[in-house]
């Protein structure tokens, strides 16, 4: 024990002797350890966040499919789709893009479902069921329009009217990554807004008393009508967990590139040892140091550098994604929209994350030391004595 | 004071500094759940299935929604949304 | 699939290792080829050389050993949420037959590796390189395993297929399935109970045995059992001692214990375990050696420290896996 | 035999390259013997081998034939982890260049050789102000090497050489770069260190060193060849 703390002594004394070289790894293990670190803190919370959410999502949707795209769904399958053993209430949801020519952006609206509560996350009020001319907006579109509870919104419907709509309630800033670009307003006036036809809806939300049935019920309405396309909450979710594995993952390899490139830094460095460096571990052999010391020695100058490097890259990291929102690559990382919600990330981060990065660069770097130091280590102690 | 009992000064604070990260994070994330669960609620209320991130294209805004195999469906020439757009993964290819 | 940051890195990590495997699998052949320690050739002395490249290699491999087969593990269960009826580990291995090899590979290896260095330490001790040959012979064996663990392990994740419906632990480890899993949860409670007190007991009594007397049976049994207890303890872990973690009769999954919901203790479980069964064995290989080794007074001692280890691995593995037996509420009686 | 015969090299040779056209025999066929307490100098022009011979007896390198027996014990085959054991404990060296670490402080140069033992950082810290008082190096201890005096420098190499206790000094051309003013400071310190029983080995060409009196005994060595004079 002791003679790892004196050789450890001896590694920083003989880092410290070349501070510039290991300085200049030290900042490039970091940078890269903290771009990587990033990219996965980023991507995991994001997904976590993502998941845990639509977990409210509904069980199944079906959508109609018409010429191979989605195509707007008659009422008539309502009543074909109750009839199935095992399904509760199903129900018609109606929703539209509306791109807002004013500001270049795209908003989300819905005609609200009957019982919407009220909850903490809306400032103001609520619209009623059946009052018209009302709307309850996204921080996101209250931000474009500069909108305040009591402000009119004002919409061009199908036939180049405008609708005017009193904003009744604004979500709040905390449910962006839900709410930022919804516009909810009442049936009648969405019916006036995208001139829906009669007997139609975007599409159905169907409950299941048995979750273990859903995967059957979805086979069955496949089966019953053959035109519509069901979508099953685990579906989503399971979508939503490889986009992000993608995501991070994409990224990652791309990163990889960076790691390689530091990899071969490091062992052009080590391997490239300097007539001095070698004179140095040929006087310690010649007094007395054992190969497996000069080992010893090498192995606590790499571990000096990666595990100090790799903490620091950690921590610097955490603080640039979750302090900071990342934003030192913000639109590369996060994507960007006209109606972006500046959303701070809830740190979903835990040991796997950091057991994945330490494989990502530790082992790699720790790799391409490994034969160096041998080379290294292996000078004949009579070299100095040959001059 | 030698410079190994410095070095594992610094490595122990930061080890000190990453646990304590840890712990104020899954604090965080716990503190977090009430106004992640009424998310949840508002989520199942309004029916939504989609995070509101990116909005510019239908198979940005909501991903599970739209139809992976066309990805330049908004109109013929439209850029594609990156890096939004790259978010989407290539199709799984089957083999039988 | 592959796109998954965890993939990724086992990935990479096997591809490092496989490499730096090959090359040391290159230099053991030579030293099986050209070794003869009573001459002093350059040829011999660079071989002496390359042998502690190949030690340092063996104890980086070791390293990465211990945090793969924790990453595959955490990487396979973070993967269940793309499987429809997986829920943990379990229905994520079952979605490819493949992984449950790569899981047995990862174990065995770990466990050779471990041997490995054990067997290095004792010959570095003694002045004449006795098992250099033995060393590179094992580096030879070791090198098709871990490139079949890294093999198989590519197979698996590149041949999941989320959309593939998977049986979770509640199906896997309930008595009425197919396979090993399910035959060993199938074993009644009581016999499994019975074949672990046994075992454990035996371990204790021969180690202390070995550790008293100068009598090399003793420690060739010792070793045996450590193994006989490893198998029969992994066993149990799913027969009956994850069942008073989770406070459960029916959830027999040997990898929920690893998550935040049950404070991990999974690791110290496992890894006393692992530990334990090492030391032991290598108590009974040293014996084995000893007729190669001059210096016996070596050997005597390493034996003791693996002795005493493994005995005191072994008394934390209890104390942990009894723990909640001993002090929950929750009791198995009935079932 | 005497019993208090330290090392004896039994007609030992070293090859370099062997079997290739630049093969050469540096040592050939060299025997001597060394006793306890001796002052015993190998004498020869440069490039006539001594430098080899004092590598081969000091445990640096593996003779490729003969016997070298240390306290009784053939370490002439020996594996080189073992050489390296039996070096730290027994020899001392000087070489030709000091051989000194730049950038670090005379005290950690003459701490080298303990860093991969046992020895707590307190004794070793006892260890190396005592050495520094006798060898009057005390006022440079936390000076770097390189900015010391040769001779300076020289005494450095010698504390280094005597840190850990060791039973032989090996010294390699110790005077070849010092002027000879120096080079008689340092004849003084090695009688010094034979008066309290050192046994010292030489290789030099130097006269002022052979023609001391402290100079127990003189092999002449040419063209790998040892004679005794």
């Amino acid at each position: 024990m002791i003679k790892h703390l004196k050789i450890l002594e001896f590694a920083l004394s003989s880092l410290l002797r070349r501070k510039l070289k290991n300085l200049a790894i030290v900042s490039v293990f970091t940078t890269v350890t903290m771009v990587i670190a990033s990219i996965l803190f980023l991507t995991h919370s994001f997904k976590k966040e993502a998941l845990l959410i639509l977990q409210g999502s509904p069980e199944l949707i079906v959508q109609r499919i018409q010429a191979g795209r989605h195509a707007l769904i008659p009422l008539s399958y309502v009543d074909a789709i109750k009839g199935l053993p095992g399904v509760g209430d199903v129900r018609p949801r109606y929703w539209g893009y509306y791109y807002d020519p004013l500001t270049g952006a795209n908003f989300t609206v819905i005609a609200y479902p009957e019982g919407i509560r009220k909850t903490e996350i809306i400032e103001g009020s609520l619209p009623g069921a059946n009052e018209h001319g009302y709307c309850l907006i996204g921080s996101g579109v209250a931000d474009a329009r500069f909108l305040q509870i009591g402000d009119e919104l004002f919409l061009q419907d199908i036939k180049g009217r405008v609708l005017s709509l009193k904003v009744r309630g604004i979500f709040k800033k905390s449910s962006q990554i839900l709410t930022n670009d919804l516009v909810i307003i009442s049936r009648p006036d969405f019916d006036r807004l995208f001139g829906f036809p009669e007997g139609h809806a975007t599409d159905l939300t169907v409950q299941v008393y048995n979750p273990t049935e859903i995967q059957n019920i979805a086979g069955k309405v496949k089966k019953l009508l053959p035109d519509t396309r069901p979508i099953t909450r685990s579906e989503i979710l399971r979508t939503y967990d490889s986009l992000f594995n993608w995501r991070g993952g994409m990224l990652l390899a791309l990163f990889a590139s960076s790691v390689l490139a530091f990899v071969i830094l490091a062992w052009d460095k080590a391997t490239g040892l300097s007539a001095e460096e070698r004179q140095e571990i040929g006087i310690l052999k010649a007094i007395g140091w054992e190969t497996s010391d000069v080992l010893t020695l090498k192995f606590w100058e790499g571990a000096s550098i990666s595990l100090i490097s790799f903490l620091t890259g950690i921590i610097l990291a955490y603080i640039h994604v979750f302090y900071f929102s990342a934003v030192l690559f913000e639109p590369a990382l996060k994507g960007w929209s006209v109606l972006f919600p500046d959303f701070r990330l809830r740190p979903y981060v835990d040991l796997y994350q950091c057991f994945v990065l330490f494989m990502v660069t530790v082992v790699p770097y720790t790799a391409s030391t490994i034969i160096p130091s041998w080379k290294a280590a292996i000078t004949d102690p009579d070299s100095v004595m040959r001059g | 004071m030698k410079r190994y009992q410095i070095f594992i000064s610094i490595f122990l604070f930061e080890i000190i500094v990453l646990v304590f990260l840890l712990f104020s994070a899954s604090a965080q994330v716990a503190k977090g759940k009430k106004e992640m669960l009424s998310l949840k609620d508002l989520c199942s209320e309004l029916s939504l299935t989609d995070l509101s991130v990116w909005t510019e294209a239908r198979y940005t805004r909501n991903p599970s929604q739209a139809d992976w195999f066309s990805p330049f469906q908004d109109f013929p020439s439209s850029v594609e949304h990156f890096p939004a757009g790259s978010l989407i993964e290539p199709p799984m290819r089957r083999k039988r | 699939m592959i796109f998954h940051p965890g993939i990724i890195a086992l990935f990479l990590g096997s591809a490092v290792v496989v490499l730096m495997l090959l090359y040391i699998s290159l230099l053991s052949v030579r030293v099986l080829r050209y070794w003869d320690i009573r001459s002093s050739s350059e040829l011999q002395l660079s071989l002496e050389r390359k042998t502690y490249l190949t030690s340092t290699i063996m104890n980086y491999i070791l390293g990465y050993q211990i945090v793969s087969a924790l990453l595959f593990i955490y990487t396979v269960d973070s993967l269940h949420t793309e499987f429809v009826g997986a829920m943990c580990a379990t229905g994520v291995l079952n979605a490819n037959p493949v992984g449950w090899y790569v899981l047995y590979l990862k174990v065995l290896n770990l466990l050779l590796s471990g041997l490995w260095i054990g067997i290095n330490i004792l010959d570095q001790r003694s002045p004449e390189y006795p098992l250099t040959r033995l060393k590179s012979a094992l580096v030879l064996i070791l090198l098709p395993l871990i490139a079949a663990e890294g093999y198989l392990e590519v197979r698996y994740f590149l041949g999941l297929d989320p959309a593939v419906i998977t049986s979770c632990c509640g199906s896997m480890f309930s008595a009425q399935g197919k396979g090993l899993a399910s035959s060993l949860t199938a074993i009644p409670v009581k016999k499994a109970e019975a074949g672990f007190a046994l075992v454990w007991t035996l371990f204790f009594i021969s180690g202390t045995l070995s550790l008293k007397y100068k009598v090399s049976s003793f420690k060739y049994v010792f070793s045996i059992i450590s193994v006989l207890a490893f198998v029969v303890s992994l066993a149990s872990v799913v027969s009956f001692i994850s069942l008073y973690f989770y406070e459960l009769p029916t959830h027999h999954c040997p990898f929920d214990i690893l998550q935040a919901d049950f404070n991990y203790v999974g690791y110290p479980l496992y890894i006393s375990l692992f530990l334990c069964t090492i030391t032991s064995m290598l108590t009974g290989i040293y014996e084995a050696l000893r007729r190669k080794v001059e210096r016996k007074d070596v050997v005597d001692r390493l034996q003791r420290k693996t002795t005493l280890s493994g005995l005191v691995f072994g008394l934390l593995f209890l104390i942990i896996s009894l723990w909640p037996m001993v002090f929950s509420s929750f009791t198995l009686q009935g079932y | 035999m005497n019993s208090d015969i330290l090392i004896s090299v039994q007609k030992v040779s070293k090859c370099f390259n062997r079997g290739r056209p630049n093969e050469i025999w540096p040592v050939r066929e060299a025997s001597l013997y060394v006793k306890k307490g001796e002052v015993v100098v190998l004498k020869g022009p440069s490039g006539s081998g001594k430098t080899t011979l004092l590598g081969l007896i000091g445990c640096m390198s593996r003779p490729t034939s003969g016997r070298i027996i240390l306290k009784g014990q053939d370490v002439a085959k020996l594996p080189e982890r073992f050489l390296t054991e039996i070096r730290r404990k027994t020899f001392g060296f000087i070489f030709q260049q000091f051989n000194l670490i730049k950038g670090i402080s005379v005290r950690e140069n003459i701490l080298l050789p303990l860093y991969p033992t046992g020895m707590s950082f307190g004794q070793m810290s006892e260890r190396v102000e005592e050495l520094m008082e006798t060898l009057s190096l005390s006022h440079r201890a936390g000076f770097p090497v390189e900015i010391l005096s040769g001779g300076e420098q020289q005494r450095v190499a010698i504390a280094r050489a005597l840190i850990n206790n060791p039973d032989i000094l090996m010294a390699d051309e110790p005077t070849a770069h010092l002027d000879s003013k120096l080079s008689m400071n340092l004849l003084e310190t090695l009688g010094l260190l034979k008066s309290r029983g050192m046994t010292i080995v030489i290789a030099t060409h130097d006269p002022l060193v052979f023609e001391t009196e402290m100079v127990d005994r003189v092999y002449e060595v040419r063209d790998g060849r040892v004679r005794e004079r």
